[in-house]
């Protein structure tokens, strides 16, 4: 079974891992989750509007995943990456502005939701088509290789992309041109309401890596060490020139599809064996075991982020909304670089 | 007559095409189990079951394709592409094949195949959920496009498309889902290819198509308390394109303006202003109009989405200018 | 190695074969590398333009599958299509007469080389689109099974349609609905002037069929019953409702990819091994070892052949051009079901 | 200044781009070993090598999306579609992605990627290779659509798409390769959005692009034995529109014919139609005529073919109508 090799990697990551490390990590899931149990109620409430699908539950593979990527590295996501770009770095601020579609978002209130992107810190996008930011990936591994850097570039998409055509084409690219692309399914089960089965002949999803010959593993997705471990190996492996692997992690997100869906499609008793695997619960229960962290040290962190989520909603509420003569801007860029 | 949904109309015409021929059946993504993401094959799956209700994995290119042999195979699909901004991946199976079967096989494979897809902005779902597509699809020779914008034209257009033999792409609004009209009950077919005219008028002509035709109608009202007596006319289908009665509205009155919710430059709107042109051009006493959204992807902010797109108010506006 | 299990499967179709059916694969092999050739020197004295791609050095491919099929089964076709298209029966004058753009043609003269169709006969079309026809395929196959009939649909594409994302989406449209879809590969070694291995990562093409939980076998595609006794196995599945296979069968273009290529980028002695493989001589020389048919019946077969592409030459010289008027015709079905 | 093929402009202009800024590289189907489909890009994979110079699988989506993140990445990507029509497959990277990128990340994020693409028909390939879909793209706003008739313009557009930061749909036409023109050698940019006036006149305004400037300007000819004196404009790019040189003209001559090789119906002469209307209504003594392809998949047949597509006697004819 592909996740027992993957489960020990994870054990070592534990073991191998600074105090500090492994508090970065809670942290971030922590923040990823109350940012998004916030954005829920943003949106109830009516400030946040457009489509909004939330990544709770899922935390432990941005988390992981990103952790185990060195600042320069690239990130492409779709349109459930509030997870994503914040693990990578970006303000909370910033990214709770945009989906309030206000001037000081990250994309300045032109993207919302679906669109976040914050090029300084090499988060390249949320996209918003299935399975459209393969390509992309598979040209900024191209872009990596051709100025000869040492780069990877990771990039999340759902089960729901596998029967795209892109991910094929996508795949065969980066394998034929050895780019440097860890490419990560989120395998939570579902893509909207259709269970992986019904979308796709295969269900172990890790297994289509093998005929583009290269390593294809599935982790548990709600364990960050073992997404981290699995990333790293896939990291090193692309910096070394041998190109792409496929990772997939088994996840499970903890709403609907998006803010308008009640996920009628799921049964209560499967949505409640995966809350008992909540990612979060899985690493402080861990880390407290283990010794590595105390129960009042997590919850000052847990204090320090729900500031950090208050002050990102205040920032969010108070900054402007856009111009209306944006409205025309950024359409085109000018021969002298103007907008 | 019964007051109902668009989306109830759509789904009454499916009903009873499924009903009435045993070759009609729905694919597409979630149109099944979830009722299809607008909801307009609510219902279905469980009377019709999985052979004739079928959910497809997210594949749009094979989708249409399937669609397309499916057709050439016998059966009568009706293709729910889940919004038009996905069907861009399908581009090549319904411009490619789907319209150029026929005609390239000199007439002797048909595809009887009809491609359903909301489209339209208007929800702050941002650049790549917020296209109106009709130009690209109208620029494409062998495929007939249908766009109501009423629920009794939703559901006269969705059944007469199903029963005819072309390839078409039937376009909804995804803002007009909600929207209730009286629908004839039972069998009820508008014929492709005749424009309706929504409200007489002798002073300007207004044209338009989907859910502009409903601002088109608002504008109208009230350019009546300034005096102004507009005529408005929905085309509701763009191929086949009623140009007569559009060309006869505009001999009467000599102006007219077209109102579309597609991108001003290369949409629709200049095809047929182009048309009224040919036809009626010693009648105009002053250039078509095109009151349509502006040349720039769709912005999610609210306030700047609105402004991109037309509204009623653009259309008095630019009427009062023209008489 | 995959190729050796499908050889003795070969080996026991010559046997269990009678000589009218072998004969039978002689005669329609022998036709379609007689009307290729006629096809050159017509296109090379201009009485055939466009694109026109020859099937020569192919033929066992065509004949060995759609031998294995019964007349009601669907075949779907590339823009190299001669050979298919003769290989399902269709009668050569029209073949011929399409090429030559009269009205008489299987395709009324709109179509040309790479747009034959011949509905009756259940020849589906050539298409000139790469990868286009497999969506197609999958669709026949739908309604295949929506009707319940017993039918199964052949697809055949090149190598050069591996990477495309169409095959991946059909290919896993037709396992996940079991459609009965025998999903040809002709792996002729080069798409273009482009070699396999520059197109795609996974050279063994049939391996792809794995992860689609679909079987997967590579035959020697100069064999005619080797490419016969493999179609005849997927068929036999695909009626049995066990859903698609991919037959990968290697075998060789012996002109350029089209009249206008010089086929530069191959070399002389490659061309020559392969020429040394011609699937016609290697049926000849099986027959007659086998004591199965003697040269003067493969002759006399030879010289059949030879007048009745010459009366296809005749008919499509002598057939009229497509009147003005059907210009604007077959745009669209009037309801009346007229055109 | 050098008489030189409109293909060799196009392979000079990517040399020196190539050349002139490490970031530039080509890809696309067979443009290496092969030297290109229609050997735009002979010669140089010897020069530049794989790096540069990249052979791609069929796999027209990801080539364009590949492109798209090369551009992300800091690269400035020539992508090569062997024909337009295949492009048909990569609509879904070009109108979702690379026209919306800059726009929906407000600006932060560029794609400065070119995309050029043959296309055009003449040549019996039939209906599925034989198209013109400049409208899609000019009907997409984010991208710019190049489109040059001449040599000099091919080798002078294509510079200076490469070197601007947006992404550019640019088209050439099947049948202009051969064609030869005086083409300076070296630095020699063609400003986008600017049309040039390929002939002074003063009855008729004759506006068009791509490989019909020629018809228009055989027609020109021939309509000066007949006294009528025809202006002929090449627009170049199709966006940026000039449409301030085309109304100047228009004021002039009060007389405009559009000639292109789309379908007539939704193609680009009804925007250009439109533009002309909206700006230069007064001057006009005659509805703007559209010279274009028949409104059918293009057939095989080389009679029935030539038929379908708009020449040199269309536009004379179509003129003697109007003056
Ligand atoms: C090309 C395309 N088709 C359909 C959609 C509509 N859609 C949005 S998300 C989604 C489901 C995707 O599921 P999955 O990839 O598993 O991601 P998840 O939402 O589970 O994270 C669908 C069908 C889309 N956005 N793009
Ligand atoms: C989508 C698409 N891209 C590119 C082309 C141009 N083209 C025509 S045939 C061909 C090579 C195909 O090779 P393969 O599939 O191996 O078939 P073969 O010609 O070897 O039989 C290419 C690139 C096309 N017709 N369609
Ligand atoms: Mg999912
Ligand atoms: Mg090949």
């Amino acid at each position: 079974m592909a996740l027992e090799r993957e489960k020990h990697i994870a054990e070592r990551a534990l073991l191998t891992m600074t105090e500090t490390q492994l508090l970065d990590l809670y942290r971030r899931m922590v923040l990823i989750r109350r940012f998004e149990d916030k954005v829920a109620e943003m949106y109830s409430r009516g400030k946040i509007t457009g489509f909004c699908h939330l990544y709770a539950g899922e935390e432990a593979v941005a988390v992981g995943a990103i952790s185990a990527l060195y600042d320069k590295d690239y990130v492409v996501s779709t349109y459930r990456e509030h997870g994503h770009c914040l693990a990578k770095g970006s303000s909370p601020r910033a990214v709770m502005a945009e989906l309030f579609g206000k001037a000081t978002g990250l994309s300045r209130g032109h993207g919302g939701s679906m669109h976040l992107f914050d090029g300084e810190l090499r988060f390249m996008g949320g996209y918003a088509i299935v399975g459209g930011g393969l390509p992309l990936a598979a040209g900024l591994g191209l872009a990596v290789r051709y100025k000869e850097e040492p780069q990877v570039v990771c990039c999340f998409f759902g089960d729901g992309a596998l029967p795209q055509g892109a991910f094929h084409e996508a795949l065969n690219m980066a394998s034929l041109w050895k780019l440097p692309v860890i490419f990560i399914c989120e395998n939570n089960f579902y893509g909207m309401g259709t269970l992986v089965q019904n979308a796709i002949c295969q269900e172990e999803l890790y297994k289509f890596a093998e005929p583009y010959k290269m390593p294809g593993v599935r982790v548990d997705g709600m364990d960050v060490l073992a997404v981290h471990a699995a990333t790293l190996e896939a990291a090193a492996r692309a910096r070394e020139g041998e190109g792409p692997s496929l990772i997939e992690a088994m996840t499970y997100r903890f709403r609907g599809h998006s803010m308008s869906d009640p996920a009628e499609y799921r049964s209560k008793r499967e949505e409640r064996i995966w809350q008992e695997r909540d990612p979060i619960k899985h690493l402080r229960r861990k880390l407290i075991q283990d010794g590595r962290a105390n129960d009042a040290r997590l919850a000052a962190i847990d204090n320090e982020v729900a500031a950090v989520i208050d002050d990102a909603v205040k920032f969010a509420e108070e900054s402007p909304e856009p111009a209306l003569d944006t409205l025309g801007k950024y359409v085109y860029i000018d021969a002298d670089g103007a907008e | 007559m019964a007051q109902i949904t668009y989306r109830e109309a759509l789904n009454q015409a499916l009903r009873e095409e499924l009903d009435r021929d045993e070759r009609v059946f729905i694919m597409g993504e979630e149109v099944g189990y979830f009722g299809g993401a607008f909801k307009v094959t609510d219902g279905l799956l469980a009377v019709y079951g999985e052979k004739r209700v079928r959910d497809t994995p997210i594949a749009e290119l094979t989708i249409a394709g399937a669609g397309v042999g499916a057709a050439m195979g016998g059966l009568k699909p009706i293709v729910e592409l889940m919004t038009i901004n996905f069907g861009l991946l399908a581009m090549d199976q319904i411009v490619n094949h789907a319209a150029k079967i026929h005609y390239m096989f000199g007439g002797r494979a048909k595809v009887p195949l009809v491609i359903r897809a909301p489209q339209g902005a208007g929800h702050q779902l941002g650049a790549q959920h917020s296209q109106s597509l009709e130009a690209y699809f109208l620029h494409c020779p062998g495929l007939l496009v249908a766009i109501p914008a009423t629920p009794a034209d939703a559901k006269g257009l969705l059944k007469s498309c199903i029963r005819q033999d072309n390839p078409v792409i039937f376009l909804e609004h995804e803002s007009l889902y909600g929207v209730k009209g009286d629908v004839p009950e039972g069998e009820y077919l508008t014929p492709l290819g005749q424009a309706s005219v929504l409200r007489e008028g002798k002073d300007i002509t207004i044209v338009s198509y989907s859910k502009c035709v409903y601002d088109a109608v608002a504008a109208a009202e009230a350019l009546e308390n300034e005096g102004v007596d507009a005529e408005v006319i929905d085309l509701r289908t763009l191929n086949p394109l009623d140009t007569a009665t559009v060309v006869e509205s505009v001999r009467k009155t000599g102006k007219a303006m077209v109102v579309y919710e597609g991108w001003r430059t290369g949409g629709a709107g200049a095809e047929i202003a182009a048309q009224i042109y040919e036809a009626a051009f010693d009648h105009l006493d002053a250039p078509v109009e095109r009151v349509a959204t502006l040349d720039t992807p769709i912005p999610y902010n609210a306030r700047l989405e609105k402004a991109a797109l037309p509204g009623a108010a653009d259309i008095v506006k630019v009427a009062e200018r023209m008489v």
